[in-house]
């Protein structure tokens, strides 16, 4: 029986749990899942698990072409110092319980990444010693260590699949929604999806599910349009689908006003950190100006955050925006003196090994930069090149904090209520307290999430991905042996389930023939031409690059219209195939993300990330009223967002940070 | 810098059970076109959404005939330059040619193990269900880095 | 003998005056022309005359939609006084002789508008009486008078067809190029051009030129991207061609750093005019101030010209400006205070009739803002509408200045010679004064201009355009008179100039196979994605939106750089049709205009139109040094330019302005 | 707001010598398809790039089918509204429809003569060449406004 387009074969299936992503995360999950399912099935209880991914694991997420280093290793450290750098980095805000527990967690990931055959590199003497082995990493920067990253996804996800098993893994299908418990809205039982190569719809019931399907790209206006729209900073696949499926079934949000504006090499979005880092280079204004150094007074508007040793990203994005706002660009990272130094001191092989890992870092993880360079004649031994930050991501992995609202661990101190003056605002159907249930589980029961999902950390990176991977499927078993009885049941029927999918597919076939091009047309929108229209919105009035990152409360109350007509134009989306149908759903999950960020943004009146955005009708930091969470629900039947605080607790002593 | 395809060096995969660079692609962009209905060339694949190519180089590198370029991004990049890889089991060799003519050649490792060789759980401790509610990896038993408890201020 | 795709058919024509273009200037030529060669012919001189129009002359041109206003109408008013007010509205540097001499011939084609059929709104008890027999018009501002104008451009074609007859136009061929004379380079003899419609490339001989073919669109990045992008406030279709030809040419070209950023609605670019004129309506920021009372003293630092009763186009924009960058945006046309307050002493049928005028405005000449409105749901007594101001565009005959530098009257007291301490750099070739040869010529023998081609005027709009190709057009027939033994001959074979045109052919017919798709090819460019990287330089380096209209000489470098890149890269752009090969040499025209203007703002090393663009290095108005033309020659053997001052006088009282 | 065609009421003009829309667009957008092979619609009209449409509607005013309408730009304003001229030798009449349903219709007179009646230098004098070389048009023998001599302070 099988389907054609618009009329799909449903495949139904039920499992205990779903894996929904095949990043970091994922596979971290599926790593350490394996060895609980046996000990599980040892007492007798057989739990069923799947992963599904929208593309090939060897490749998908966010380390398709590889990463030149690995961020997170902690090594010598201490998790205390790891949470306060990055409180630090997120301007105070961030949960120091999930970012203390993946610190102490984070370093045996990257030794099995070494193990299974990464290429990690070594101070001279250790080339062969392993890092477990107490081996010694080169370090482009305290957390950060160097590797050879061009295969670290395939061999991440090579020791994912054997651990699953293949039967296990479904690629190629991309899931659109979850679906509420019937008897039980506050619970989640399945997940729908269609595949992108056959005409098939996959419906899953199951106990638990972890949401690892990344953060959210191409929401705002890129800097290139044409082909090169292609060429974000983030990957171009990852569309939200985390936030806003979790927002859709009922999961509280943390954080979505926080973004992440890279400062990257223009045009090629080539990453920095080696150069900053490894390299010791200096970004300058068009004049050699050090903006770091020139505008370092620009810091002491922060208090106490622009009195940290490194300066917040964020803050670092603020002193060079001031350049580029009075007329002093372009910003150019000066690899000539950079390399120049470097080389005084070097053998004509040792430069020749230099240049190669100024190469290396962008054809480990953004090819098109090395492009860039090729197409400009760039060496970066004669030219300096130019850079420019990014239009906003979403994401909570990286140097961002937006996502979910998990339960902590429950050995570090976290409050257990509320401490806030609003806490009366919070719904009540809502937990108190930073833990008060499953480790990584949402406030859905039975929803869990990792990675890139969940909000108030941040800095995990692919190393730290893989771990909190890890703890949730860990915590997921235990889950599913404590509710080892329950039976999921859907809130919605399955037909209903398909005819929404489809819903694309029939406006196309419905309609196609009504004018003479299929390209427009007055009853269907192509996903591009709605995508563009989302962006268009989302850079202009929540401060996107048109604006410098600008925005105020009435520019946001025009967005808020402009989305919800957006939102009703949404299911006139068509799909001429099943590739336009994936687009159709993917742009869907980037319009809720979306705006699940914008009524961050209205919500909270300061401007508590400058460098990222600005309020401009609050220009300040205000630690009084907003040195708190800003969390939120959604209702999917009426549509409509909440948004309240939630208290901010310190676990760790964060005056450290300020000396 | 969105792939291409170089019409003769491309087979379809002919002798796979599929198309390699269609199965790898992370964006859905590159297909194959059986009957040359949508590009004129039967059994080629083609890239069919070239702006929303992330040039990540699955597709490159997973090509078994070589016949994947990328061609930097028109409205970004002068043209001229090329960026290709040369990938096998262990290591990767980039050859860049810049738009001016200059070469440049790196060789890097990819992997210190045999590709499919990784046995996951070889010598690794079983799960203690007993530990599951607490904080810590199977690898382990425990966490990697217990931590200064001093540094914990509310416990 | 019908030629293929690639091989097209050669037809070569001999006449003594072409005229390139057909829009308000072309059909004004068209018309003067007549009588004067009738007259030619009754003393024994036939000359032959030719019009060329990329498309078809009933709506080719910025007039395609129509108009809602004739915006050059003097009535009782002085020439001295229309004079005072362009120069005021173009920060001082103007050619009085040429907008004198407009002035005082303008009204005559008004006339002649309002005789063929073009209804022109009267005052109360005048409704029947024409103008020409003292008919008094409903003004909308001291030059501007009202029309019912949906047919305008149908109208003064028709005439013009009429006068000129059929046989003597060919719409739908496109000129790519001017060819000077074989034996003098300092003259113009041929021009080259293909039919969008048949394979056939049409080269022409000629003795005397018009080109009139409008200003440039489409060189800086617009505020839409998707299919949006087709509106554009200046037409889609005008391309510089003007410029470009005439620079490849050897013609000088003067004000090229001047631009036009209108403030329009947004995202229609809907016309503003009648609503600040006609209706007397405020534009607000988001807090409902008034910028234009609330930034008054800015214009203090822009001594006169900030003076003037009525501030210069660039200063209001300067002055919302402010506004957007400090994040008071959006700003607002006030419709609901306009409309209610007209409506306060208005019967309800007088109200629904200025509801119909408000609409009208749009439906006459910018459609698309109808069509937003409607989108939208606006409806303009009960929400007011967004403005914006739009990307830059070049013109020479709305409110922007840039052009070809043109003989003037003789009869005005211009200068003959240069009183400039720079003089001794103009090159050599070029004249002295303003007044060298025949009105209206370039400084190319033969090679004559109107309308958006001559540059140093401006506010000519509809009325003046076709006036000023009348002017041009009788100067023609005189130049042919005394040449009239002059035989043309081309300097390039015909031959190459068709190969040339072909190129974009053969580069898709010789590549195409080799990839599996033609829309990626390592060995062309699209003219599509080519235009698109011209929009991204242009609008990164060379102020346009999304630097907020700032540049420097830094930025400027690197466009420099870039664009010389885009030249060389020009030349594989691919043609897959004849549409195709339209775009390509359009964007040809484009990229030269660009450089054009690139040059002129490196070279003017003030900010002279603040609110148009910033040199953030040069951020005030230099009397001094620059209160002079800004000229330029273009050399095509070697792509390079050279700029060069101009004296500037005044043959009118200025002072008058600023009391 | 790129124009659309609709499929059943076009029939390519095919009782005159050439496409109305194709002819009179200024950006040489509307296109008839005489065989199908780009649309799969034979001997109807498409507009060939719609990102590049002004929406002047001349094409919409043009065609004798009524066949032509534009769906506003789809990246810029939301779907629903429609804007829908009727046009004859004396007046053109809008119909505007919001997206909320609201219809509003006006009339406005588009010419006072004769569509083609224009006789361009009827009652108008001859040029005369003995003042080729002045300012002036041949209408009047000279110029509109001679303005105040005192004004021209040069000469
Ligand atoms: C984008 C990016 C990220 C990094 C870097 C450069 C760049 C350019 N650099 S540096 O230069 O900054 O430094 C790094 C580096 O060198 N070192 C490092 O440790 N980390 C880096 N990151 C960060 C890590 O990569 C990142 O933290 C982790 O990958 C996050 O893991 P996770 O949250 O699991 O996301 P993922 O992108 O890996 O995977 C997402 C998966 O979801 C799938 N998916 C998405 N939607 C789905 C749906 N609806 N249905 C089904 N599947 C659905 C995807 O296919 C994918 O499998
Ligand atoms: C763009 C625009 C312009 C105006 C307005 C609104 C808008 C949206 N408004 S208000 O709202 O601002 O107010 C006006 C208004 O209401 N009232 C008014 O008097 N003038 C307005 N203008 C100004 C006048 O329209 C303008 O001054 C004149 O039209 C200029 O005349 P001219 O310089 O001849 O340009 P053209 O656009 O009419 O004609 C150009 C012709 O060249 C052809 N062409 C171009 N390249 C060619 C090539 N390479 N080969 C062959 N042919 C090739 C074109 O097809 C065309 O025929
Ligand atoms: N200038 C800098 N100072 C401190 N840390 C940096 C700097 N630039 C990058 N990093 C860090 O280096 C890592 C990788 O950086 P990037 O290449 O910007 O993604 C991240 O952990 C960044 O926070
Ligand atoms: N605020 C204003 N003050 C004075 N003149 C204006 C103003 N706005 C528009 N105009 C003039 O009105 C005419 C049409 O304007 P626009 O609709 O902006 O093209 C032009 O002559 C403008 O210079
Ligand atoms: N329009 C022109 N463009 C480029 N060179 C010119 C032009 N006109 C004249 N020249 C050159 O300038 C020099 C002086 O010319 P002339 O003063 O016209 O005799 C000679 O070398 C001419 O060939
Ligand atoms: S992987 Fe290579 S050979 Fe196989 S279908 Fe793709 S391009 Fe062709
Ligand atoms: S380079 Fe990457 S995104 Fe582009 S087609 Fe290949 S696999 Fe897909
Ligand atoms: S003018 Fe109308 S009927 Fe004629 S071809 Fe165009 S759309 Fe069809
Ligand atoms: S509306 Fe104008 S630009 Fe668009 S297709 Fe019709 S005639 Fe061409
Ligand atoms: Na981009």
């Amino acid at each position: 029986m099988a389907g054609t387009f618009g009329t799909p074969e449903i495949v139904e299936e039920v499992v205990d749990i779903l894996i929904i992503g095949g990043g970091m995360g994922a596979c971290g999950a599926a790593y350490e899942i394996g060895p609980w399912l046996e000990a599980a099935r040892e007492q007798g209880v057989d739990l069923s698990v799947k992963l599904v991914d929208k593309a090939a694991l060897e490749r998908s997420g966010a380390a398709a072409q590889g990463l030149s280093a690995i961020n997170t290793y902690l090594g010598q450290q201490d998790p205390a110092d790891y949470a306060r750098m990055v409180s630090n980095d997120l301007m105070g805000i961030t949960r120091d319980d999930l970012v203390y527990d993946l610190g102490r967690h984070v370093d045996d990931s990257v030794h099995r990444f070494e193990e299974w055959g990464l290429p990690i590199w070594k101070q001279p003497g250790d080339e062969v010693k392993r890092l477990a082995d107490g081996g010694k990493p080169v370090r482009s920067g305290k957390w950060q260590i160097m590797i050879n990253g061009e295969s670290y996804k395939p061999i991440v996800a090579e020791a994912a699949k054997k651990a699953l098993g293949a039967e296990r893994i479904q690629e190629h299908v991309f899931i659109v929604r979850l679906v509420n418990d019937k008897h039980d809205k506050g619970r989640i039982a399945g997940a729908v999806g269609f595949s992108v190569r056959e005409h098939k719809i996959y419906v899953y019931r199951f106990k638990a599910c972890l949401l690892v399907a990344g953060g959210c790209v191409n929401i705002f206006r890129p800097r290139s349009v044409g082909e090169g729209i292609g060429r974000t900073w983030y990957p171009v696949w990852n569309a939200g689908s985390t936030y806003a499926m979790a927002a859709e079934a009922g999961a509280e949000l943390t954080m979505m006003e926080n973004r992440f504006v890279p400062l990257r090499f223009k045009d090629g979005y080539g990453p920095v950190g080696a150069w900053f880092l490894l390299f010791k280079a200096k970004a300058v204004n068009a004049y050699g100006e050090v903006y770091m150094d020139k505008n370092r007074e620009l810091l002491d508007a922060y208090p106490p955050y622009g009195q940290a040793a490194v300066p917040a990203t964020c803050l670092r994005n603020h002193m060079m925006l001031r350049e580029l706002r009075e007329g002093r660009g372009p910003i150019y990272m000066d690899t000539i003196t950079a390399l120049g130094k470097l080389a005084e001191t070097m053998t004509p092989k040792e430069i020749k090994h230099l240049e190669a890992e100024a190469w290396e870092d962008f054809l480990d993880m953004c090819i098109g930069q090395a492009g860039v360079w090729a197409g400009e004649n760039v060496e970066p031994e004669k030219k300096s090149s130019e850079l420019m930050p990014t239009e906003p991501y979403l994401l909570g992995s990286h140097s961002g904090c937006c996502g979910l609202w998990v339960s902590g661990p429950e050995d570090l101190g976290a409050p257990t209520d509320e401490e806030h003056p609003d806490a009366g605002k919070i719904p009540k159907h809502l937990p108190s307290g930073w833990s008060w249930g499953y480790r990584s589980m949402t406030t859905v029961r039975g929803l869990f999430t990792a990675a890139d999902g969940v909000g108030a950390s941040g800095h995990k990176f692919s190393s730290g991905s893989h771990a909190e991977g890890r703890i949730a499927a860990k915590a997921m078993v235990q889950y599913c042996l404590d509710n080892r009885d329950h039976q999921p049941e859907l809130a919605d029927s399955v037909q209903e389930l398909v005819d929404a999918i489809c819903r694309p597919a029939r406006n196309f076939l419905e309609h196609r023939d009504d004018t003479t091009t299929i390209d427009v047309n007055p009853s269907y929108i192509t996903p591009k031409m709605l995508q563009l229209r989302l962006q268009k919105i989302m850079d202009e009035y929540v401060a996107g690059i048109s604006t410098l990152y600008q925005t105020n409360a009435r520019m946001l109350d025009v967005a808020e219209q402009k989305l919800e007509m957006l939102k009703e134009d949404a299911l006139a989306m068509r799909a001429k195939d099943l590739h336009e149908l994936l687009r159709a759903w993917e742009n869907t999950h980037r319009i809720l993300t979306a705006e699940a960020h914008m009524k961050h943004i209205q919500f909270r009146e300061e401007s508590r990330y400058p460098g990222f955005y600005y309020r401009m009708d609050h220009n300040r930091i205000d630690e009084e009223n907003w040195k708190c969470f800003v969390n939120s629900v959604y209702d999917k039947e009426t549509k409509s967002w909440t948004c309240f605080k939630r208290a901010h607790v310190d676990l760790v002593d964060k005056s450290k940070l300020f000396k | 810098m969105p792939t291409f395809v170089h019409t003769d060096k491309c087979d379809g995969c002919k002798s796979r059970d599929k198309a390699a660079c269609m199965y790898i692609c992370p964006h859905d962009l590159m297909k194959l076109d059986k009957d040359g209905s949508e590009t004129g060339h039967a059994m080629r694949a083609f890239n069919q959404e070239p702006e929303q190519c992330w040039e990540c180089y699955a597709c490159v590198k997973s090509c078994p005939q070589q016949a994947i370029e990328c061609r930097h991004y028109a409205d970004v990049v002068p043209l001229g330059g090329s960026v290709q890889p040369q990938r096998n089991a262990e290591s990767i060799m980039w050859s860049i040619k810049l738009r001016n003519g200059n070469t440049k050649r790196f060789k890097f490792p990819v992997r210190t193990t045999a590709e499919g060789s990784i046995d996951p759980y070889a010598s690794k401790p079983a799960a203690d269900l007993a530990k599951i509610g607490e904080p810590g990896f199977f690898t382990l038993g425990g966490v990697q880095k217990p931590g200064k408890p001093e540094e914990l201020i509310r416990k």
